[in-house]
């Protein structure tokens, strides 16, 4: 009698076949309603930069002197013909702030392009070949780390020229230290792994392994450090912009939009509220979308 | 022990469910077991099978996930259950204690160790700081624990496991309690600091008067100290009596399934390999350490194998035994060239694998081979178990449609279907797992195949499994196995030939015969007499096993 | 505020240098007002010279001008003012070993002379017709014992001057507090101060300017966007005036090619682009309440300035046939440069695009603009001047014209010629004559196109009696609780 | 401990030295600093004064040299716009910085720990969430669109408190706030994690059955060492709030450093931009060096490793 039960159980257990990683990770997207939120969010504002010419009721660059500062809709003097309202150029908020979503993400993609490729080759080559190689690049990123993030930035900015390509390069070339610390540590922990022995002992070679084993590992915690650089990009050519150090106008940028508008804070607040509401619902998704990856993807590196 | 004892604790009907998502219904289900003064009770059975969860349930410990849903622990004729967190509290550490698994993390490395014992003083008793500061030091004089003075005011980093271990001891016993848990209290430990774990804790046994609940998975361990003994088995009691009834008279199949797969000090017949060539020389071997410590840190240097040197015949297994540190690891890590040796010869087949550049190495790495300890960190899991197969070929030049039809060849010799080729290794057990590892060392047909503590991780039955198919693949290839231990009874079941490590050198060595009943080395002797259930003759049973492919 | 008689200014920029020589910024002319006497005053209103520290001047000749002096000056420290002063002071200045700040403002300063205690001559190296504009200006009398012991830099921690505020504290780039000067001396043209204290912030951020003048903070800001002015008019306790300035906006061709032959060569390419400009627009609704379009190169109250000049009005249709003349119907790149006004710039960017003019913006530090022309590496730069505050058309076609100025894009030998006459000429018939030839011929071969005059909107406390004028210099001295 | 604190000042030297290279390099990368020194109204003869008073004509590497020679003396040359020591300039500004570091920490880690905690204490409810939410509006909320909404908010409507400048400590209430925000969520996700993960540690479990009152087992057992990796996040949260004040510091016009570089960017003052970057790279160092004590303080194992 206890011993059908056994069996029973013992059968149900090893037969019900364990499920994939990426099953596992299916079960955690569906569990996960920040990552959902976040994501769609994204792809709303991915969806604008897209089709911003379609979408966008004006040219964003089109200035009638005769119609600025008109109030948005909701206010008592709106009209729906400017929905947002229009600027102190009398160009169209809405048309504007669409074509902005552009700029952000070509900030946003761009820098971390950069700044990714930069530190995830120096954090990945330190963490796999430690010794010396490590020093040196630990050194380097502690050198990073003690520089002054946006005053280096705005320097560089204020002496280079605003201009888009150059606030890319700038922050690219910046903000490479989180991905080079953060691989730094996943690669050494994923090369003490028996299988990264195991790779050499099978006569793999050393770029092999980096493509085939270290890389795949480390994937996910890259993943989620891109989301939160990019986040944090924006944030910064936002900062920049509004200290007049960030790209050139008349480009929509979020940031130069808030900057240009500050002057009118006081007394026509949406005309701030509306870009930097923008940005700060863009890099909340952003950050929700990474939190998401982490908790779905590399639930294992929650710190 | 005798049956009239009132129970100090008993615990009747205990089931404990899991929250859904989890790989069963139940933690435990209708766990009934009592424990009697001055009796050591076992709990034995294989990783969860629901025997941390039991001792948990006693202390309140559970995590929040798990709740008891049925049952009552009923401790000094009170449900343990049913009292207020308060109350409870007050019993714990006082009336109750619990050693734990991991000496490693079990002490805040925050505080001194004599901070960590007074704790229980303060919370329990009125004391003045000076009684407090008497009964720290009498504790751990009782444990047999060296410079009582020093060692209370240490941090539990500065102490070795076993002494770590003695501190919670110590800190068990420290108000006398009624009840004892130990959960695998010595699993981490070598086996003569798990010896001297043992006999302290039989000891104080007959000393306190207090009832022990002892959790273990070693049978040995069971032999060596039990007076009952509680087999679960899934979140169930299979069987349960006296130590003497199911050590040697098990009714339950799957007890006697356990007790088979037992290693036995007794192994296979010994083999002549006097004729079969030499594969593998290894010639004073000398590897040292010199860690820093990041960009500053304080340099160490370990002399981690000092010379060591021994030849291995074709088709001979060489068995590599020693405590943790001795050297084993390093030993075999120079041999196949994870790591430079910093002197000495490492010839297969005639070729000094010591000389070799780098990009020689790599073509010869083929006939070297390893499978490492750790079965869950040994396969990439991103990469398909197929990927993994094919890897070794691919690299030495195999074409890849034959490498595949190979990869499906090798599932089958270490019984695994075929179709496991398309899954990720997560979907696979810890025993499953050492077989696709053994699988991938056989891909590019190595001459020699090395196996660090390949068994280790494993519950016995499925230790078994795979301790028969490696000698069967070491017959059928007629491979050179170089097995490493720390086990002597795993050794003794596959070796042919046994090298003893200490401290970096090979202190004996001989025939697993001669090793085992003949030790010259002092050493040798130590392991073998604190071997646990020496004494215990494992009787043999019929049984019908093996466990399903994939 | 009122109850503590303290008026709290912000200011957008910072005085790096309290010593007047050694500063450019407005900031600086602003305090110098304050702080010390010239030997002239103009007066803000009618532009007339008024006796200040001399209480006459006489030309003795095309070169040499004599001052009569005040008597019974004291400085702030208690030294008293003599010739003595006004001879050191005049010497230093004109001395290039001493490379004060300005050279422009004292290059045509042979040195001066005592003739008595009371009585100096200031001698010219050449004959110099806004001369009397500078000392009126931005050329303080300093006291020659103390600059002598402690320098330029002792000036600049401690100021010592006649004026009627009196410097009590400086913390350099932050703040600086001044009181009232209690024994100015009586019949000043600044007229006694009224308030006691003046206390300078240094506030860059506009908003934070504003936030603070609406808590209260402070009581007086200027240069308030128009938009921001109006707005700020709407609030209870503050008043908005507007007053214009000397300073105008201008686009600066390069006629000659010094960057190349670019289509800014061709003048009808540049009639195209006067043309194309909505000055007009821009005027009414970007600039404050009183700024104008101008037509000639230069501020129309300056003397010699004249606004009979050939114009532009604003005529798409036109700027495209002139474009077609060109050879340019589908128009073509250009990059223009500038360095304030980041709207009128891109409404301007966006007026030459209606044209077929692709602009793309360069925003550029003043001083590395200024050299990148130099360089040749601008066609079209949009630059602002307020001539220094003098009222003289030298002081706006001087810096950008004549033989030998390398900010001359123009290089047309005619225009040099005329205005060396202008300039050098004491003779006011002469001058104007030779002016308005020049500055005909500037304007009809568009070398510089004038696009309007900047009007400064000052908002501050209602509680307070403060009017603006027109050379750019708030006079708090003037100023007054209501 | 002191071996390992001498090194420790052996690192911040070397690091000063390369800063001091990459700072003295980009700051030069400004285009011509002469032009910017002369002003706007400056003729070519000015520049070329200026360019001769100053040596810019002079190889970089020389300049570079000079200038190094003359830190290690302790003088970081002349401010190009102040014309006084750019040493002055910067230490007459650096306590205003510091103060609003300081302050602005006080703000993050007083909030961001006590919210961390109770979030550990209680994984997956609603104060766990909402202290989340908190934490990522933080992260994503723009520093400067923050901080105009508190001076709107505080300064200009409810009148409670000064709105540029440092005089007094009211002075400085908004601008930590503002400041600090920023790091805040930072500080709370590791203490969270931290704490979440002590909470389920076998030490903490060894407290537990040793029968203590949960609040020892809180605050002696867990909170020590949840805050080890607490100590040294904070340590370059502080980093990053030196260079944020850029930002804070010109919007509410406090004259501390922050404010200083920017202006001093804008201005080309050299001399002062490089003095900047290089004293915040060194207290950089100098606040991980205090954390890594203050962790071997904690932390027995490192102290006697
Ligand atoms: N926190 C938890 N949440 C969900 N399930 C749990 C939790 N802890 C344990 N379990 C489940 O309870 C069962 C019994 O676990 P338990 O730890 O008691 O096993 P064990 O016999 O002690 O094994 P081992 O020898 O590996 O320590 C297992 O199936 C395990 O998965
Ligand atoms: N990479 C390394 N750096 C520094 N020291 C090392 C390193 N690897 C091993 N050691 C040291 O060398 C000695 C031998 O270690 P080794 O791992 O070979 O022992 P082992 O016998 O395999 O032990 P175990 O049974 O625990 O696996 C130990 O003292 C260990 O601390
Ligand atoms: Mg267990
Ligand atoms: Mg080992």
């Amino acid at each position: 009698m206890e011993d059908t039960k056994m069996t029973t159980i013992a059968d149900s257990l090893e037969g019900q076949p364990r499920p994939t990683p990426r099953q596992n990770m299916i079960a955690r997207f569906k569990m996960h309603r920040g990552f959902q939120f976040g994501l769609f969010v994204l792809l709303v504002i991915f969806a604008m930069a897209i089709f911003a010419p379609l979408l966008a009721p004006y040219d964003p660059y089109l200035q009638d002197l005769s119609s600025r500062l008109i109030d948005p809709v909701w206010n008592e003097k709106g009209t729906w013909a400017h929905p947002f309202g229009t600027d102190g150029l009398g160009r169209d908020y809405l048309s504007r702030m669409i074509y902005g979503s552009r700029i952000a993400l070509i900030i946003g993609f761009s820098t971390v392009l950069i700044s990714g490729t930069i530190g995830t080759i120096l954090g990945v080559t330190a963490g796999y070949f430690g010794g010396r190689v490590d020093m040196v690049i630990s050194f380097l990123i502690l050198n990073r780390l003690s520089l002054p993030l946006v005053l280096i930035a705005l320097a560089v900015v204020a002496s280079l020229g605003n201009s888009l390509f150059i606030v890319i390069m700038a922050l690219g070339f910046l903000l490479w230290d989180r991905f080079a610390v953060v691989m730094r540590s996943a690669t050494m922990q994923i090369r003490n792994m028996e299988y990264i022995a195991a790779a050499q002992v099978l006569g793999a070679s050393t770029p092999r392994i980096l493509a085939k084993d270290i890389f795949p590992n480390v994937l996910n915690q890259l993943v989620v450090v891109a989301t939160l650089e990019m986040a944090h990009a924006i944030l910064l050519e936002a900062s920049m912009s509004f200290l007049g150090l960030g790209v050139q106008p008349p480009l929509p940028s979020w940031g130069l939009m808030v900057s240009e508008a500050s002057k009118f804070m006081f007394f026509k607040a949406w005309m701030v509220t509306i870009p930097g509401s923008a940005i700060f619902i863009l890099v909340f998704a952003i950050n929700l979308l990474g939190d998401g990856v982490r908790d779905i993807a590399a639930p294992e590196s929650r710190n | 022990m005798t049956q009239s004892t009132q129970p100090i604790l008993s615990i009747e009907n205990l089931s404990i469910s899991i929250p859904k998502g989890g790989d069963r219904a139940y933690a435990v289900e209708g766990v009934s077991l009592e424990v009697r003064p001055q009796e050591i009770l076992c709990v034995i059975g294989e990783s969860g099978s629901g025997k941390s969860v039991t001792s948990f349930a006693t202390m309140g410990l559970l995590p929040k996930a798990l709740q008891p849903s049925a049952g009552k622990i009923i401790f000094e004729g009170q449900n343990l259950l049913d009292l207020p967190e308060r109350k409870r509290k007050s019993l714990c550490g006082d009336q109750m204690a619990m050693i734990f698994q991991e000496p490693m993390t079990a002490l805040n490395p925050c505080y001194t160790v004599g901070n960590q014992i007074e704790e229980i003083f303060k919370k329990h008793r009125k004391m003045s700081g000076a009684e407090r500061k008497q009964r720290v030091l009498d504790l751990l004089t009782e444990v047999h624990l060296p410079e009582p003075e020093h060692l209370r005011k240490s941090y539990p980093h500065q102490l070795s496991g076993g002494q770590r271990q003695r501190v919670m001891i110590a800190m068990a016993l420290a108000l006398d309690p009624k009840l004892l848990i130990a959960d695998e209290p010595t699993t981490a430990l070598d086996v003569t600091t798990q010896a001297q774990i043992l006999s302290l804790l039989k000891e104080l046994k007959t000393k306190h008067s207090a009832g022990i609940l002892f959790i273990t998975h070693d049978f040995g361990v069971v032999a060596e100290i039990a007076d009952r003994v509680v087999v679960m088995k899934n979140g169930h009691i299979v069987e349960h009596g006296s130590a003497d009834d199911v050590l040697n008279r098990p009714r339950h199949a799957y007890t006697k399934m356990l007790i088979s797969a037992v290693p036995r000090q007794t192994g296979a017949p010994p083999r002549d390999l006097e004729d079969s060539p030499v594969t593998l020389t290894a010639g004073n071997i000398v590897k040292t350490f010199h860690t820093s410590g990041g960009l500053f840190g304080k340099t160490r240097t370990v002399q981690a194998v000092k010379g060591a040197s021994f030849e291995v015949r074709r088709g001979e297994t060489l068995g590599i035994v020693g405590e943790s540190g001795s050297g084993k690891t390093t030993l075999v890590r120079c041999l196949i060239k994870l790591l430079e040796p910093d002197s000495g010869k490492i010839v297969i087949n005639d070729v000094d694998f010591a000389a070799l550049s780098h990009q020689e190495l790599r073509a010869h790495r083929k006939d070297i081979q390893i499978i490492f300890q750790d079965p869950y960190s040994a396969l990439n899991p991103r990469r398909t178990i197929g990927e993994l197969l094919i890897e070794g070929p691919l690299n030495f030049g195999v074409p890849r449609a034959e490498a595949v039809k190979r990869a499906a060849e090798l599932l089958k010799i270490v019984q695994l279907s075929p179709d496991c080729l398309e899954r990720y290794p997560a979907q696979f057990s810890g025993g499953q797992r050492q077989r696709i590892c053994i699988a991938r060392a056989l891909a590019v047909e190595p001459k020699v195949l090395i196996a660090d503590e390949a068994v280790s991780a494993l519950d016995v039955s499925v230790q078994k499994e795979v301790l028969n198919l490696l000698a069967d693949i070491r017959d059928e290839f007629g491979l050179t196995l170089v097995f490493i231990t720390h086990d002597l009874r795993v050794a003794a079941q596959i070796c042919d030939n046994i090298i003893v490590m200490k401290d970096g050198e090979i202190v004996e060595r001989g025939t697993v015969d001669a090793v085992f009943n003949a030790p010259t080395h002092a050493y040798t002797q130590q392991l073998l007499a604190a071997e646990p259930g020496k004494d215990w003759k494992i009787p043999d049973f019929e049984t019908a096993n093996g466990s399903p492919p994939c | 505020g009122a109850d503590d008689n303290t008026l709290n200014i912000a200011l957008g920029l910072e005085n790096y240098n309290m010593d007047s020589y050694f500063t450019t910024h407005r900031i600086g002319i602003i305090m110098t007002r304050h702080i010390w006497d010239s030997l002239l005053y103009r007066d803000p209103v009618d532009f007339s010279y008024k006796p200040a520290l001399a209480t006459s001047f006489e030309w003795i000749d095309d070169t040499t001008i004599e001052f009569k002096l005040r008597e019974g000056v004291t400085f702030h420290n208690g030294e008293p003012f003599d010739a003595d002063d006004v001879v050191y002071t005049f010497n230093f200045i004109s001395n290039p070993d001493n490379e004060i700040l300005n050279q422009r403002n004292v290059q045509w300063i042979a040195g001066a002379e005592k003739v008595d205690q009371w009585t100096v001559r200031v001698l010219l190296k050449a004959p110099f017709p806004p001369a009397i504009d500078f000392i009126a200006g931005p050329l303080p009398i300093y006291p020659n014992e103390y600059y002598a012991k402690v320098g330029p830099e002792g000036m600049n921690l401690n100021p010592v001057g006649t004026g009627p505020y009196r410097v009590v504290s400086v913390e350099q780039g932050q703040k600086v507090v001044m009181e009232a000067n209690e024994n100015y001396w009586a019949g000043s043209p600044k007229g006694q101060p009224s308030i006691k204290t003046l206390v300078w912030r240094t506030i860059p951020d506009a908003n934070t300017q504003i936030a603070e003048l609406m808590s209260g903070g402070v009581d007086w800001m200027w240069k308030a966007d128009p938009d921001q002015a109006q707005m700020l008019s709407a609030v209870p306790d503050i008043q908005v005036v507007g007053g214009e300035t000397m300073r105008i906006g201008f686009l600066q061709f390069d006629a000659a090619g010094v960057s190349g032959d670019t289509p800014i060569t061709n003048l009808l390419v540049r009639r195209a682009i006067s043309h194309a400009i909505s000055r007009q627009d821009i005027v009414k609704n970007l600039l404050p309440e009183g700024s104008q379009v101008v037509n000639p190169a230069c501020y129309p109250t300056q003397v010699g300035c004249t606004t009979d000049v050939p114009t532009y009005d604003y005529n798409i249709d036109k700027a495209k046939q002139l474009m077609t003349e060109a050879g340019y119907p589908d128009g073509f790149d250009l990059e223009l440069f500038y360095y304030r006004d980041t709207n009128l710039a891109e409404v301007m960017a966006n007026d030459l695009g209606k044209i077929g003019i692709n602009v793309t913006l360069n925003l550029q530090k003043p001083g590395v603009l200024r050299d990148m022309s130099i360089a040749g590496k601008t066609a079209l730069i949009f630059w602002t001047w307020g001539s220094y505050s003098v009222n003289d058309a030298s002081g706006s076609t001087g810096v950008y014209f004549g033989n030998g100025i390398e900010r001359d894009l123009a290089r047309d030998q005619q225009v040099n010629d005329w205005l060396e006459i202008g300039n050098t000429t004491i003779d006011l018939a002469t001058r104007e004559d030779a002016y308005k030839k020049a500055l005909t011929r500037i304007s009809d071969q568009a070398y510089w196109l004038s696009l309007w005059s900047y009007s400064y909107n000052y908002a501050f406390a209602k509680s307070l009696n403060f009017t603006p004028a027109a050379d750019e210099i708030p006079r708090f001295f003037t100023a007054s609780w209501k | 401990m002191l071996i390992y604190t001498l090194k420790r000042l052996a690192l911040a030297m070397l690091v000063a030295f390369t800063v001091s290279i990459i700072a003295f390099s980009l700051v030069r990368l400004s285009g011509d600093v002469a032009t910017a020194i002369a002003g706007e109204a400056a003729t070519q003869a000015d520049i070329d004064a200026v360019r001769d008073k100053y040596g810019l004509d002079r190889p970089l590497p020389v300049q570079y040299f000079e200038w190094f020679g003359n830190i290690v003396k302790g003088d970081l040359g002349k401010s190009l716009y102040f014309q006084t020591p750019a040493k002055d300039v910067i230490l007459d500004r650096l306590p205003t910085t510091l103060w609003l570091g300081f302050f602005a920490l006080c703000f993050a880690v007083i909030v961001a720990i006590p919210l961390g905690i109770i979030a550990a204490l209680r994984p997956n409810t609603w104060i766990d969430r909402a202290s989340l939410s908190v934490a990522v509006l933080g992260q994503a909320m723009p520093t400067f669109w923050f901080a105009l909404l508190l001076m709107l908010l505080f300064g200009v409507k409810l009148r409670w408190l000064p709105i540029s400048g440092n005089e007094t400590w009211a002075h400085f209430v908004i601008p930590s706030i503002a400041l600090g925000y920023y790091a805040m969520p930072a500080i709370m996700r590791l203490t969270r994690a931290g704490m979440l993960d002590v909470l389920s540690s076998d030490y903490v479990r060894t407290a537990k059955a040793k029968g203590l009152d949960t609040r020892v087992v809180l605050f002696k057992h867990a909170l020590r060492n949840a805050l080890i990796p607490v100590v040294s996040l904070t340590a370059v949260q502080l980093g990053f709030m030196l260079g944020g004040s850029v930002i804070i510091e010109s919007i509410f016009t406090m004259h501390g450093v922050g404010h200083l570089a920017l202006l001093s960017v804008q201005r080309a003052d050299f001399p002062v931009v490089q003095g900047i970057v290089l004293i915040l790279a060194v207290i950089y160092i100098l606040m991980t060096l205090i954390a890594d004590l203050l962790n071997g303080w904690l932390d027995p194992r490192i102290r006697l490793g």
